[in-house]
């Protein structure tokens, strides 16, 4: 799917202007510092009101090798990627003659001069820049100049895309706020894009923007630092990571957050505690001692990380212990593609640890999800006694994406069934495992608890009853892990329902995560071109909502899209649902980049013009 | 069948007043669960020893946090202080479950018991970075220098040379694991014997006392599978070759002028510990400063070289930082700090979000 | 299932003689020695040529825990776990009661009179021993008393049931081979024992052996035992473990075996390297290096070992290493119960590691498959170039079983697709991860390969591309994924094939391992009680084999049979076979003993009886 | 948009004769692909005094294993001899895969390159466990301080008090890899500066002659991350604080007649290597003798309490035994033993039936 083969090039001509609708890519090489300028595009649009998301394809590697920014602005608000690049920015010789060869018909294309690309293609305009001769003129330091070429496209893009020059400054003055001298620079660069581009360069290709009102009150964030700010706002206390692309941001926002706005004012002292362990075993080792300890506790890894930490998870799973797992996916199966995306631990996190285990998941697909199920996950932590998943991707963690304003909770923190000592002697006969309520979920008592000791246990990962005292027994092994199950199956009820879009269609679509995206627009598109109306269940938890079950059945097919090889939600579907088995048919990418619309409508357009076919696949 | 380990029945209430601790708690609220281990392990005389010591020392059972990880030595956490909370985890990753519990409540007494397999084989990565951190806690390795859980096999502790009763002969060098926390920076580090409770009971007494890390390595004979002769872990051997360095006591503040323990007399020197009380110490042939390191490891050193079994406390920094100083906490734990002390107010989000529009 | 109660304990009386069908329970109290003397009895019955199985329940500990031992007699060959138990031998104070309490009426209950074990249950056949005085008699050296007096209950229990006594001096003769001193004092307590029984007991219950020709030219082999001797004629090279039981045994029996058989006669020195890691990621990691330089790798493991191993084992599926996994299944989560059996690691190894991962597994049910395929997994490891899983658990692991004595293999050691500096040279362009053949699988050479490093390549668990170079490229990495895919599917035509026993049943049964035993017996009961016949059909490796499929579609419905809570097998079948999804019903037993044929038949009836109400579950 | 790594263009075949090893090979036969480290990285320039070691010492480059684990660091055995086999692979795990494939064919000669993220944080079990086992391999650790692959954050061998670029201060002790290793048993341990290009390559010289683990710490500034004022793995601050403890250079037996090294003059000391060659070591300001165990200690002890960067060679032991030859294995890679060798006869599998009968 992801080798769906580009539309064929239009015929060569101006064009009537394409108005907010266009996909900006630059290239250049990593380390070379045009992060900044990337952004000031990305904002700038923003600022203008129109719906914008950029992505950073970067490469397992700090310098020197080849790096692309997609930005993508749309009115109609579609944020997902698109693989068509209407406006290419190729400041990288090692890429430019490829990225010109792979490019839409009609496409843009600004370069420096010296590459040359005009010759190899004729459909497509170009726009060759002095850049080495402008930086030279506008940035006199010559060390400085590698950072500050990159700002010379940002006028150039403004220029022609007719960017307003004001929120260019605008966005300017953020990203360099306390450095005055480097803003000075940078504003210069640009303004000598802006001139060149004026003087030099005729506007050839239909696209630009223009304002609109689609942003306004909007924030511009990363999905890493709207999992932090949920941790932080969930009250998280005992934080313990080990770096890795692409989670290490969320730890390290965290820090800075939590060093601002965690300092309790009336003793100066941290309310918190955040541990760069020394690998993943002793992450995910030092939540569990802190989540049985009593802290809201969590870890934030990928793939690697996740695979190191299974003999820990069913440690917590048994011995019923708190904790929040943060996974944010990357290409696997091992060390894979780091820096790229993939929905592929799934089925491995739903299920992770040998023997039986079955561990609630969240799913969110969005900033705004990101922030809310990381609060959740600590609330549904502590109610269930478990740990908790919350799996994002490479894509929403790591690229920046327009979210209303983050909401201050309205619910108070939960911490579930915790007693005291007076708690354990007002209850009759208290054991740590007992199921005193039918729900499946003990109270338990906190090591430290101030008194007699009344309420203390022993936890184990080995048979243990129902006061936590060894066993061997199978009929007590047998009511302790049926209990569990029952425990863990509360997600169905407690976690966040599914957002369903239903319409009475024949055709459902089933996705979850920041699949969504090319869902919302995809659609669209199915109905624009196809004439085909679909309704739409994005999943948010597992175990799934009984309304997962019911969104499947009333359908004839249900295209499952995910960004895997294995349609691993599929298969866990089939597993939870064998009498909806067949009604499941699958949808899935996984080169690594962000799927797009037009590959998941291609696909169940393929598989509506033989619906039967579809059937059984995958 | 039920293979149900019954616990120990509630002392019963003291009746002529039995012997009680500073807080009025009688040495039977410091036992355990009935112990499952071999009859004559080493192991059940060093949880007798820590029951003792954790009595004396009138440590609140409530404030214990008793870790460990898997084991014959790990299962024992489970036959001292019921009135303790009890964390057996995962083979070789106590310590970092145990660190984790600390940061969560800063308050607690953490006792952790390992056994050479679980600290020095699947656990050494994390023995090692445990003592980095100088996290502030008493870490026992009960040191058999075999697997005795899963049947005999040797573990990175058995003696180069010493032999298996199979006959099987230890070709690598063995770990001294106390040689290695003294590297790491460890604040006390002993070395101690399951027969020699007089000195164990000592110096865990003054490990209690320590603000940092302390670990005892306390040799722990496995009379099932490592009692025999051509075993250097067998108390036979330890008998006939251990060699204390020095005899020491540790004198709470409390007792200071009671003047009820067993101080040893004579040529003492003293070490005060910061938390409070002494460690009192004489010496016996050798001149030794367990304050100095390079001694400690010189020693340490000589004895491995000389395949010598020598016992005691080899070193003791009372002063060195530990973890939790680091962290900057406040003084309530982490773990029950109120909603409003850890969720910040609506308008340091709307802050945030102003910051990111 | 596991709770299935007892049927109703009939009226006391004389029943008739119930021959070579009876089940012998000896409870005492592990690292008393009683292994040999149950061994004794066992060997007695088998040499007597009555089909015999033997279960050791041992609590995870060394010394003072109650441990069961059971012996199964059979004339039909029924050899699995039977519930209900003839005839009790008491060593035990601390479990005597309950052990009777527990026993079917009319069971013969053979103790130490001290227990006066008469006075709880009126229908059973009491005979007290004085075990003590005994022992004192005929064991001179009162510290040796605790081990022999295991043998006085052998004595015993060969008068009331009618052992051959010369088959009992001959088995110990076998145990006692090299200690004369040993036999001598072990004889007289068997012959203290048959002369107290003779003279004080008086046989009242039905159970008796007599000599039958079952089991002339078997072996009585444990499983793990089995297995070692499979990989040491699969020529393994490097074998690297760490302790854990229930697999421990499977290394060191190898050890021994390889210390005896595996020198080479030319040079005196060994012809592989046996090496005891520091933890299972070492294991794993030595393992995947040695397979990587060519030699017959494995490791041995159970659940926790399995679970640290998830990081290494996606290593080996996308770097495409060959080596042998051992999984000796206990029960989980967690530690779980380390000395019981469970078959809970089948979703998570064929799963195993983060990302789209997917492993060849194979399922022994039998002594002869433990060897057969502990050989084939060697092969197939290095036909598909992947770390390839051998399930067995600790049921078939550590305890007896009868078999067909080893075969030799056939077939010549196969390595696969292997290239020298000349083959190299020879395939035009030879790329490391290039299909040249079309089935997925390329041509590999091994490090140090004699001559100029013409095969000479980079291995990477990271992004790689058909000459093992890195890149980013997501096309390379679909093509390379899928090529992967396409290569583990091989094992449906190259691992062995469903066993299936089809005669136009419309009820299928389909299991695993050694829940096999309890199927062959229940399909028999099923049969003759309820009129149910059944068809049959035994998995054995994973990708599965498309018999399996027809196995399912061919049938009205089709009860899996497995012994976890999770129904793991049913799930992977669902998950491959979503147009069969709800033809499958489980049944499932998963208290850490073996599964009975009892359990798996009123499980079965019970679902027949009403079959709708099975479909879908679980 | 392709990002694959171009692999280096096969050299052209040498024309007018360049200069060549003992085996007749050229310079770029043992060169890799092109580096993608950041411009001035300290790891290439290891790259390429690993190039000319193994060029200068004549090895075949098809026998030799390129073994690590993840990093930048971990990258740069793809960046020389192409000719060889390389295996990266998972984040601190080297060992455990090194050790494997020696295993499996004892005449591989390998060389493991590893982060001090990679080394001494994930991965310090295996580690301590390869050092303990004495694998015969060279150990290279790029030590900068910090995880570059990353981005930059501190690693375990950070010094106490150093700072990161953000400002933030470590506070915790830096682990000395190279006490550690020699605590542990290793007959060769080094320690080297990446800027000191001339002292490193006569190290590994010595080091491929090792017939033990040879363990080299070479500090390699990250110039991205780890190379700013306040920094201690900086350039500036290696430069200004290198104190080689002495002059070495190795003597290989081909070369002791032909006399063509660069052998520091005066005051020699002559180390014997049992596979052949000669370390030839001349002392400078301190009396310190490589082969006592005793002083290395000390003097790296001294070292870390000074906070002095010393580098040379700190201890060798080149009798040492290693772990292969422990196994008692033949000459032949069990790789590649033939059936017969490795399949017993049916003889055998008759007479193991009948003991199981
Ligand atoms: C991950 C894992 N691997 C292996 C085991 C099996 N195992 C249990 S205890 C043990 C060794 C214990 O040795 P040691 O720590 O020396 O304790 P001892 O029994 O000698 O007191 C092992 C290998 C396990 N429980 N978990
Ligand atoms: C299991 C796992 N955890 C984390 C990572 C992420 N990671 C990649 S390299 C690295 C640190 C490398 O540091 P170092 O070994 O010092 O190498 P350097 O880049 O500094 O040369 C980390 C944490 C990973 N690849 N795998
Ligand atoms: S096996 Fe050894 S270590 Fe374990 S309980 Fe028995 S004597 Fe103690
Ligand atoms: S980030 Fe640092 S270690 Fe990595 S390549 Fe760049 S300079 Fe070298
Ligand atoms: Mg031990
Ligand atoms: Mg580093």
């Amino acid at each position: 799917m992801s080798q769906t083969a580009l539309p064929a090039a239009p015929s060569s001509g101006v064009r009537a202007p394409v108005v907010n609708d266009c996909s900006i890519q630059v290239a250049t090489v990593n380390g070379s510092g045009s992060q900044t300028a990337n952004n000031t595009l990305l904002r700038a649009i923003f600022q203008m009101g129109i719906p914008v998301s950029g992505k950073n394809l970067f490469p397992s590697n700090i310098s020197g090798l080849p790096t692309w920014f997609t930005i993508r602005a749309n009115k109609h608000g579609y944020i997902a990627r698109r693989k068509e690049i209407d406006v290419l920015v190729c400041m990288n010789s090692d890429t430019a003659v490829e990225d010109v060869k792979n490019a839409p018909a009609g496409a843009a294309v600004i370069y420096d001069e010296t590459f040359g690309l005009d010759k190899h293609r004729s459909d497509l305009v170009f726009y060759p820049v002095p850049f080495q001769r402008l930086v030279k003129e506008c940035c006199p330091e010559a060390k400085l100049r590698k950072l500050v070429v990159n700002m010379i496209y940002v006028g150039i893009v403004a220029h022609l895309l007719e960017i307003d020059v004001a929120e260019i400054a605008k966005a300017l003055g953020k990203a360099f706020s306390t450095k005055p001298k480097a803003l000075e620079l940078n504003k210069a660069a640009v303004d000598a894009g802006l001139a060149y581009a004026k003087a030099n360069l005729v506007k050839r290709d239909p696209f630009k923007v223009a304002r609109m009102d689609k942003t306004a009150g909007k924030i511009l964030v990363d999905g890493n630092s709207a999992s932090a700010l949920g941790c932080m706002f969930a009250g998280v206390t005992v934080v313990t990571w080990y770096p890795i692309t692409p989670s290490s941001s969320l730890c390290e926002t965290l820090i800075d957050y939590m060093k601002e706005h965690r300092i309790d004012p009336d003793t100066g002292k941290a309310t918190f505690a955040i541990v760069q362990a020394e690998d993943e075993l002793a992450a995910i080792g030092m939540a569990i001692g802190a989540g049985w300890a009593g802290a809201r506790s969590m870890t934030s890894t990928a793939g690697p990380g996740i695979s190191l930490m299974n003999e820990f998870i069913g440690l917590g799973y048994y011995a019923e212990v708190p904790t929040v797992i943060f996974d944010v996916q990357r290409t696997g199966p091992s060390t894979g593609l780091p820096t790229r995306t993939m929905q592929g631990d799934v089925l491995k996190t739903a299920y992770a640890s040998h023997g039986d285990c079955k561990h609630p998941c969240l799913y969110p697909d969005s900033i705004g999800e990101a922030y809310e199920f990381a609060m959740a996950a600590f609330d549904l932590a502590e109610a269930l006694q478990t740990p908790v998943f919350v799996l994002t991707d490479l894509d929403l963690g790591m690229n920046l994406w327009m979210s209303e304003p983050f909401a201050y909770p309205e619910q108070a923190i939960a911490r579930g069934k915790v007693l005291d000592d007076a708690g354990v002697a007002a209850m009759k006969d208290w054991g740590r495992y007992k199921d005193v309520d039918g729900d499946g979920v003990p109270y338990r008592t906190l090591p430290g608890t101030p008194g007699d000791g009344k309420g203390a246990y022993f936890t184990r990962g080995s048979g243990h009853d129902e006061y936590g005292r060894y066993t061997e027994s199978g009929a007590t092994y047998v009511r302790n892990l049926d209990r569990i199950g029952r425990k863990i199956d509360l997600m169905k009820t407690k976690g966040p329902a599914p957002v369903i879009d239903g319409k009475g269609a024949k055709v459902g679509i089933l996705a979850y995560g920041t699949t969504h995206w090319a869902i919302v627009e995809s659609r669209d598109q199915l109905k624009a071109e196809k004439g085909l109306a679909t309704d739409y269940c994005r999943v948010r938890a597992f175990p799934f909502s009984d309304e997962v079950r019911k969104f499947v059945a009333a359908h004839d097919r249900v295209y499952v899209v995910e960004q895997n090889r294995d349609a691993q939600m599929l298969g866990m579907l089939r597993m939870e649902y064998p009498e909806l088995a067949t009604k499941m048919t699958s949808v899935r990418h996984y080169n690594g980049l962000p799927v797009d619309a037009r590959s998941v409508t291609d696909e169940i357009a393929r598989l509506e013009s033989n619906p039967v076919a579809g059937h059984g696949a995958r | 069948m039920s293979t149900s380990t019954p616990a120990v029945p509630p002392a019963p209430a003291p009746a002529a007043g039995p012997k009680v601790n500073r807080l009025g708690l009688p040495v039977t609220d410091y036992q355990g669960a009935k112990s499952t281990l071999c009859a004559g392990c080493g192991h059940d005389v060093i949880t007798n020893t820590i029951i003792s010591a954790l009595w004396e020392m009138g440590v609140e059972p409530y404030r214990v946090a008793k870790m460990s990880g898997i084991g014959c030595s790990s299962k024992t956490t489970n036959y001292f202080l019921n009135r303790s909370w009890g964390f057996n985890a995962v083979h070789g990753r106590m310590p970092a479950v145990a660190t984790g519990a600390l940061l969560a409540n800063r308050n607690l007494i953490s006792i952790g018991v390992s056994g050479d397999g679980d600290t020095a084989a699947i656990g050494m990565g994390q023995f090692v970075h445990l003592l980095r951190r100088n996290v502030p806690m008493v870490y026992l390795c009960e040191n058999n220098g075999v697997y005795g859980l899963t049947k005999g096999q040797f573990s990175p502790t058995a003696d180069y040379g010493s032999k298996l009763k199979s006959g099987v002969v230890n070709d690598l060098p063995s770990v001294d694991l106390c040689a290695m926390a003294i590297e790491l920076g460890c604040g006390f580090v002993a070395r101690s014997f399951s027969a020699d409770r007089k000195q164990l009971l000592q110096i865990l007494r003054a490990a209690v006392a320590h603000r940092g890390l302390a670990f005892i390595d306390v040799i722990s004979p496995c009379v099932t599978f490592n009692d025999h002769p051509g075993s250097t872990k067998s108390y036979d051997y330890g008998r006939a070759n251990e060699r204390p360095i020095h005899e020491l006591g540790f004198v709470p503040t409390w007792e200071k002028a009671a003047d009820e323990v067993d101080v040893p007399a004579g040529g003492s020197m003293d070490v005060d510990m910061p938390n409070g009380g002494t460690i009192k110490i004489r010496k016996l042939e050798r001149d030794f400063d367990p304050r100095d390191k390079v001694a400690a490891l010189n020693l340490l050193r000589e004895c491995h070289e000389k395949k010598e079994f020598l016992t005691g406390l080899f070193y003791v920094n009372p002063q060195a930082e530990n973890f939790l100083d680091l962290l900057d906490l406040g003084p309530a734990p982490l773990a029950t700090l109120p909603s409003s002390k850890v969720r910040p107010s609506k308008a340091v989000l709307d802050q945030i979000n102003e910051e990111l529009r």
